[in-house]
C-alpha cells in the first residue's frame, strides 16, 4: 500500500501518522507539504493529520482547506482515491466540503484530552471492516473544536446512508456533537473523517490497542 | 526628533538605583542617551543580571558525569546515552499571568519552549508549577481558567505534550499567582548549539515574528514589586502566537541540520537587548546592528522600543559568512521572517544605528560583566518549636473522603484533560502519578519529568523545605522506576530586599544545595522570580523543583495504581508520625504549626535507589511515594487510580492518626505478590531499609484496623468532584 | 477602503460561546438578558478605491474563506 | 432592547489571527489587502428597555466579562 501524510504549517500529528502508518504497513508513508500542487499518481491512501494547521485561526481547517495541495486532493477524492481525516484532519475535510457539516468549539469551550469510548457503527468501509458492528473501543480524543455539526435534514441523511462511522458511546460524548458523533464517512464510503486519533492508540505501550484495527483494516482493504 | 534627556530620576523610574546610574555614568565616563540608558536598564535588572540571587546560586551543585552543560546557557543540558541529551529548564511568568491569565501562561509556555529549542532540542514534554490564591478569593477562578487554558491553548498548538504539574491554592498567592513552566527536549551531543558568538564580520540575523512595543519594560516589571497601582495601569502584555512559534521550530531545527549556525540566542526577556549582548559577551567580541533592517510591525518605532520590545517567537542567529541565502531559503519556506540586521566585531562595543544615526555605543562587558552583585543582608528564621501531642479526631474514619478534596489534595484532571497530554504518541506514563514517562521516540528508554515544591514546608524552615523539594522531585523520578539525573528549579521569592525574605531565599538554596549534593542530583538550570509581593505581603518561598529522570526500558515502569487483589502492600521507609505542617493538621484542625518533616537524605537516597532497584528487576510495578497527606492519601490515590480497594492494620506503638497523616519523608508504598514479600523484605533490610507490612489489596473499600473508611467510588467521586465544582461557578 | 464584516451564526445553528456568554452573564447577576450570540468582525484595508468593485471583492474574500456557509451568514460594511 | 457589542484588539496588539488571515487571503490571488484585524461580536436581548441603563448595563458586562481590557477595546451600539 502507498500512502501519504499531508503536512500543514502547524500539522502536529503527522509523525504520529507516518509512525502508525509504518507499523501497520511495514512501509513509511510519503511526506506532502502544503505547497505543493500535485499529489503523486500512485497513492491508495491520503492521510490529513491532526494538529493545529494555521494555528486553528478564523476557523479550525479553513485555511488548510484552501491550501494548493488541496486542489488536488479534493480531485483525487472525488474520483475515489481514500481519505483519511484524523482530527484537524476531519475540520480540513468538512471545510472542502468533502464531508458534510462543521465542528464546532466544544460545548465546555475547554480543550479536552482523554480516552473516550465509542461504538463502532459501520464496519461497511475500508477503514472498519475489521471491527465489528456496535463494537465499543477505546481511542484518545484530543481537541477544542469536536462539537460536530450539521443540519437536521443533513444528520437524518448521513444516518440513513449508513455513514456515521463512529459514535460516542452513551455519556462518553466529549464536545456536546450532534448525535453522538465522532466519525463520518462520505458518500462513496472511502473518506472518513473523525475526531478520535487512531493513531495514538496503536501501540500498546501507550495503553490502548483500538485504533490499530482502523489500520489493519485499511491494509486490508488496500493492500 | 526630540532626544529625552536622561537624568538621575530617569534612571530611577528604569528602576535602576542611585549607586547602579553613577557606576554607569562612571563606566561610560559620560551620560548615556535615553536608549542606552533602557538598554542598561534591562540587562542590569534583576531578571537578567541575578544581581541580588548570583553570590547564592554559585553555591549550588551544577556537575556531574552526565552533564554536558550546567546552568549559564538557554537550557541545561545531559547525557542520556546513544549520542542524545536531554535539554530543560523551567522559567516563571508570574506577573504576566496575574495581568493577564491567558495570554500571561501562553507566552510563558512559548518562552520556556525556545529557550529549549535554541539549543537543537525538539521540545517533547512541558511541565508547570502552579500557585494560586485561596479557592473563595475573588480572583482565583478566573486566573486558574485563564492560566490552564493558555497553558493548554500555547502547547496544544505546538504538538508538544504537557505531562506533568503541581498545583496549590494558599492565600499568599491572592495578589501573586505563579506560574512557572518546564520544557524537555531531546538534541543530539554533536549538535547541540550555544549562544557563544565567535569570529568577525559574521551576520547577525533576525529571524521570526516582526517587533512591535510589545511589553515595553518587561523584563524590568517582572522585578519590580506589585501595588495595586500598577493593576490599574495595565502594562502592554504580549499576546502569543503559537502558530508562528511551530513555525519557528520547525525552520530553526530545519536549519540546524547544516552547519550554517555559529551560534544563537532566543529573544526572551529584553528582546534584541540581551539575546545580541549576551551573544557578543560571551565571545568576547562586539556586535552592531543596524535597526532600518528589523522586521517590524508597527510604524515610527524609536531605537529605545526596538531595543526594549519583548515581541514573542523571535530568535537571534550569527551565521558563518556567506550562509545566509540557504538559512533564508529555510526560513523562506515555513513563511518566517528573516533579515540580516548587523555583524560581530571585535570592538568589544555595541553598536546600534537606526535611520542613519547611531542611537547606542556601550562597552559589552559593561553590561554583561559589570552588572551589580549584591550580598544582601539576611536574617535566618528559627525554626519552629516541636508540636506537642496532637489528639486524634473524634472520628479518624470519616476524616479521608474529606481530606480527599482538599483544595490541595483532590484530583487536577480538570487541569489535565485541558492538556493535549498524547500528542507525538511517546506519553507511556500520563498525568496522574508520580512522574510522567514520555518514550525516547524510537528506543526503548524514556524520560520520567516531575515538578515539586512544599511552599508550607519551605516557610516553616526554609532549610528543610528546600531539602525537601528536591528530595521529593527525586523520590517522585525513583517512584517510577527512573534514575534521577539532574533538575532545573524556579526560584519564587518575595522582595529580596527585606532580610527576612533573602534569609527564606538563602535558606532554600542551602538546602537545595545539600540535596543536590546528597542525592547526585545537579542543577543544570534554572530561574529567580523575586519581588512577588502585593502590597508588602509576599508569597510563601516557592522554590519550585523540575526533575528529570531516565528509564532504560519503559517497559520497566511503576504506576501507582493498585493492579491485582491480593498483592501485599508493604510501606518502605521509616514513620514516627510526623504532623508539623501537615495537610491534616491544617486542614482538618486548623493550626498550621510545629516544624515539617526533616529530611534525612541519607535515608532518601538509601530508600530510593532500593525502591528503583525493585522496578528495574521487575519484582514490583506498582509503587507511590508518602508526601502531601501522608501514607492514607498515598493509599487512598492507588485505590482511585487502579479501582482496587485495601485493607491495612497499623502498626502498634504509635498513634493511627499519626501514623497515616504523618508526612514523613523518604517513604514509598509497594506492593508485590505474597510469594516475592519474604525475599524482598530481607533485601530490604540488608539494604538498611526499613519495611512495614500493611495490609493487602482487597475489594473496593477502603478497610483501616477492621473499620470500613468509605468506598473506592465514593472516594473518587469526592476527589475528582472538587476542582470541576470550584469552576463550575462563574 | 475600508471593510467591516460581521461573520454571525446562522439562526438554528447552536452556539456553545454564545450559550456559555449567557450563563455567565446570569451568574454575575445580570438580568434580563435573553438570547447571546457570539460571532467575528473582521477589519480589512483595501487598496480598491471603487465601492460596488470593494463590495464584489469581499463578498467573494468571504464566500471562499472567511464565512463557512453552511452554518454562517455574513455582512459587509465599506467606508473610506 | 438589543445590543451590539463589538470587542476588537487595542492597537499595538498582535493579532495573530488577523495576520494569518491576511496571509491567507494573499494566497488566494486576492491583492490590495493591507492590515486585516480580527474581533469578536456579540449580540445581546435586554429586557430592559431605557437606553441610558441598558448601556449602563452592557458596559458593565463588558468590563467585568465580555471584554479583557488589557488587550481589548469595546464598542457598544444599541437599538430598539
Ligand atoms: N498543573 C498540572 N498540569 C499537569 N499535571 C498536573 C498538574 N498538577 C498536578 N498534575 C498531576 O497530578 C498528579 C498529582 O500531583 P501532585 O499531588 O503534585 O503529585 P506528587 O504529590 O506525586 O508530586 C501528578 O501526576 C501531576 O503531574
Ligand atoms: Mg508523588
Amino acid at each position: 500500500m502507498k500512502s501519504a501524510v499531508v503536512v500543514f504549517p502547524a500539522s502536529n500529528c503527522d509523525r504520529d501518522a507516518a509512525v502508525a502508518l509504518q507499523r501497520a504497513t511495514g512501509k513509511a508513508p510519503r511526506m506532502l507539504w502544503h505547497a505543493e500542487t500535485d499529489v503523486p499518481d500512485d497513492l491508495d491512501l491520503i492521510v490529513l493529520p491532526g494538529g493545529f494547521s494555521f494555528g486553528d485561526y478564523l476557523r479550525c481547517g479553513a485555511m488548510a482547506a484552501h491550501s494548493p495541495i488541496m486542489r488536488d486532493i479534493v480531485r483525487r477524492a472525488r474520483a475515489g482515491t481514500p481519505v483519511l481525516g484524523i482530527c484537524n484532519g476531519f475540520q480540513i475535510l468538512c471545510e472542502t466540503g468533502l464531508l458534510p457539516g462543521v465542528l464546532m468549539r466544544n460545548a465546555s469551550l475547554r480543550f479536552v484530552c482523554k480516552p473516550v469510548a465509542l461504538r463502532v457503527e459501520e464496519t461497511q468501509s475500508l477503514f472498519t471492516r475489521r471491527f465489528k458492528r456496535g463494537e465499543e473501543i477505546k481511542i484518545p480524543v484530543a481537541h477544542g473544536d469536536g462539537n460536530y455539526f450539521a443540519d437536521e435534514e443533513t444528520l437524518d441523511r448521513i444516518e440513513g446512508e449508513g455513514r456515521v462511522a463512529l459514535r460516542y458511546a452513551p455519556g462518553a460524548n466529549p464536545n456536546g456533537a450532534a448525535r453522538d458523533i465522532a466519525g463520518i464517512l462520505s458518500e462513496n464510503r472511502r473518506i472518513l473523517g473523525l475526531m478520535p486519533h487512531p493513531e495514538r492508540a496503536a501501540d500498546a505501550e501507550l495503553g490502548l490497542t483500538d485504533g490499530s484495527k482502523m489500520f489493519a483494516s485499511i491494509l486490508e482493504a488496500l493492500p | 526628533m526630540t532626544v529625552p534627556m536622561v537624568s538621575l530620576e530617569t534612571a530611577l523610574a528604569h528602576g535602576l538605583s542611585a549607586d547602579e546610574y553613577a557606576k554607569i555614568e562612571d563606566l561610560l565616563g559620560r551620560t548615556p542617551n535615553v536608549t542606552e540608558l533602557g538598554i542598561f536598564s534591562v540587562m542590569w535588572s534583576e531578571h537578567c543580571s541575578y544581581k541580588s540571587s548570583r553570590i547564592w546560586l554559585k553555591t549550588l551543585p551544577t556537575e556531574g558525569p552526565r552533564v554536558i552543560q550546567g546552568p549559564g546557557e538557554n537550557a541545561g543540558v545531559v547525557d542520556i546515552g546513544d549520542g542524545e541529551a536531554v535539554v530543560f529548564k523551567m522559567e516563571s511568568h508570574n506577573h504576566p499571568s496575574f495581568i493577564e491569565p491567558y495570554q500571561g501562561a501562553a507566552t510563558g509556555v512559548g518562552g520556556i519552549m525556545r529557550d529549549v529549542f535554541t539549543m537543537g532540542a525538539r521540545p517533547v514534554a512541558m511541565a508547570n508549577a502552579l500557585r494560586f490564591g485561596a479557592p473563595d478569593h475573588p480572583k482565583t477562578r478566573h486566573l486558574v481558567a485563564g492560566v490552564v487554558a493558555g497553558i493548554g491553548g500555547y502547547g496544544n498548538c505546538m504538538g508538544v505534550p504537557t505531562v506533568a504539574g503541581e498545583v496549590n491554592f494558599d492565600p499568599a498567592y491572592n495578589g501573586n499567582i505563579l506560574v512557572n513552566a518546564m520544557c524537555v527536549g531531546i538534541a543530539n551531543t554533536d549538535r547541540i548549539f550555544l549562544s557563544e558568538a565567535k569570529g568577525v564580520g559574521n551576520p547577525v540575523v533576525y529571524v521570526g515574528s516582526k517587533t512591535g512595543r510589545d511589553g515595553i519594560h518587561g523584563a524590568t516589571m517582572a522585578s519590580a514589586e506589585f501595588d495595586e497601582a500598577s493593576e490599574e495601569k495595565r502594562p502592554t502584555v504580549q499576546v502569543g502566537d503559537p502558530f508562528t512559534e511551530k513555525l519557528l521550530l520547525e525552520a530553526c531545527l530545519e536549519l540546524m541540520q547544516s552547519d550554517a549556525i555559529i551560534a544563537i540566542q532566543d529573544m526572551g526577556a529584553a528582546g534584541l537587548t540581551s539575546s545580541s549582548a549576551e551573544m557578543a559577551s560571551k565571545g568576547g567580541l562586539g556586535i552592531e546592528l543596524d535597526l532600518d533592517h528589523v522586521p517590524q510591525r508597527e510604524t515610527h518605532m524609536t531605537a529605545y522600543e526596538m531595543m526594549l520590545s519583548e515581541s514573542q517567537e523571535r530568535m537571534l542567529v550569527v551565521l558563518k559568512p556567506g550562509r545566509e541565502k540557504q538559512a533564508k531559503k529555510i526560513f523562506d519556506k515555513w513563511g518566517i521572517d528573516f533579515a540580516v540586521i548587523g555583524r560581530t566585531t571585535d570592538t568589544g562595543r555595541m553598536v546600534v544605528r537606526h535611520q542613519g544615526r547611531i542611537e547606542a555605543d556601550l562597552p559589552v562587558s559593561a553590561l554583561a560583566d559589570a552588572a551589580p552583585v549584591y550580598e544582601r543582608p539576611y536574617v535566618e528564621r528559627k525554626p519552629p518549636a516541636p508540636l506537642g501531642e496532637i489528639e486524634p479526631p473524634a472520628d479518624l474514619k470519616a476524616t479521608l473522603k474529606r481530606m480527599v478534596a482538599r483544595p490541595d489534595l483532590a484530583s487536577r484532571r480538570w487541569i489535565w484533560e485541558q492538556y493535549d497530554y498524547s500528542v507525538m504518541a511517546d506519553t507511556v506514563q500520563a498525568p496522574g502519578g508520580d512522574a510522567a514517562v514520555v518514550r525516547v521516540h524510537g528506543r526503548r528508554k524514556g524520560l520520567a519529568i516531575t515538578t515539586d515544591v512544599t511552599p508550607r514546608y519551605c516557610r516553616a524552615d526554609p532549610y528543610e523545605g528546600g531539602k525537601q523539594a528536591v528530595a521529593e522531585a527525586w523520590r517522585n523520578l525513583s517512584a517510577v522506576g527512573a534514575l534521577p539525573l539532574a533538575f532545573t528549579d524556579n526560584l519564587n521569592f518575595g522582595n529580596p530586599q527585606k532580610p527576612e525574605i533573602m534569609g527564606e531565599f538563602v535558606g532554600c538554596v542551602k538546602g537545595l544545595g545539600d540535596a543536590g549534593r546528597a542525592l547526585d542530583f545537579p542543577v543544570v538550570s534554572g530561574n529567580c522570580s523575586l519581588y512577588n509581593e502585593t502590597n508588602g505581603a509576599g508569597i510563601l518561598p516557592t522554590p519550585a523543583i523540575g526533575g528529570v529522570g531516565l528509564l532504560r526500558d519503559v517497559a520497566r515502569m511503576a504506576t501507582v495504581a493498585f493492579k491485582r487483589a491480593d498483592e501485599v502492600i508493604v510501606l518502605l521507609g521509616e514513620t514516627h508520625g510526623h504532623l508539623g505542617q501537615s495537610i491534616f493538621l491544617r486542614d482538618e484542625l486548623g493550626r498550621s504549626d510545629g516544624p515539617p518533616p526533616p529530611v534525612d537524605l541519607e535515608a532518601e537516597k538509601r530508600n530510593g535507589d532500593f525502591v528503583r532497584g525493585l522496578v528495574a528487576d521487575g519484582h514490583v510495578r506498582t509503587v507511590h511515594d508518602c508526601s502531601d497527606g501522608g501514607l492514607i492519601l498515598a493509599l487512598a490515590e492507588m485505590a482511585m487510580a487502579g479501582g482496587l480497594g485495601c485493607r491495612i492494620e497499623t502498626p502498634a506503638g504509635i498513634a493511627s492518626h499519626a501514623f497515616l497523616y504523618g508526612e514523613d519523608q523518604a517513604r514509598y508504598v509497594v506492593c508485590m505478590t505474597a510469594d516475592r514479600m519474604t525475599a524482598l523484605v530481607a533485601a530490604a533490610r540488608e539494604a538498611g531499609v526499613p519495611t512495614t507490612r500493611l495490609g493487602l489489596v482487597e475489594g473496593d473499600h477502603i478497610r483501616v484496623n477492621g473499620e470500613d473508611w468509605g468506598s473506592v467510588a465514593e472516594l473518587r467521586d469526592a476527589h475528582e468532584a472538587w476542582l470541576p465544582d470550584l469552576m463550575a461557578h462563574p | 477602503m475600508k471593510a467591516r464584516i460581521h461573520i454571525t451564526l446562522k439562526t438554528g445553528v447552536l452556539d456553545p460561546q454564545g450559550k456559555a456568554i449567557g450563563h455567565a452573564l446570569e451568574g454575575l447577576g445580570f438580568e434580563g438578558v435573553s438570547e447571546v450570540r457570539q460571532g467575528k468582525v473582521i477589519d480589512l484595508d483595501l487598496a480598491e478605491t471603487d465601492e460596488a468593485r470593494a463590495r464584489e471583492q469581499v463578498r467573494a474574500m468571504c464566500e471562499r474563506l472567511l464565512a463557512n456557509t453552511v452554518i454562517e451568514n455574513y455582512a459587509i460594511d465599506l467606508s473610506q
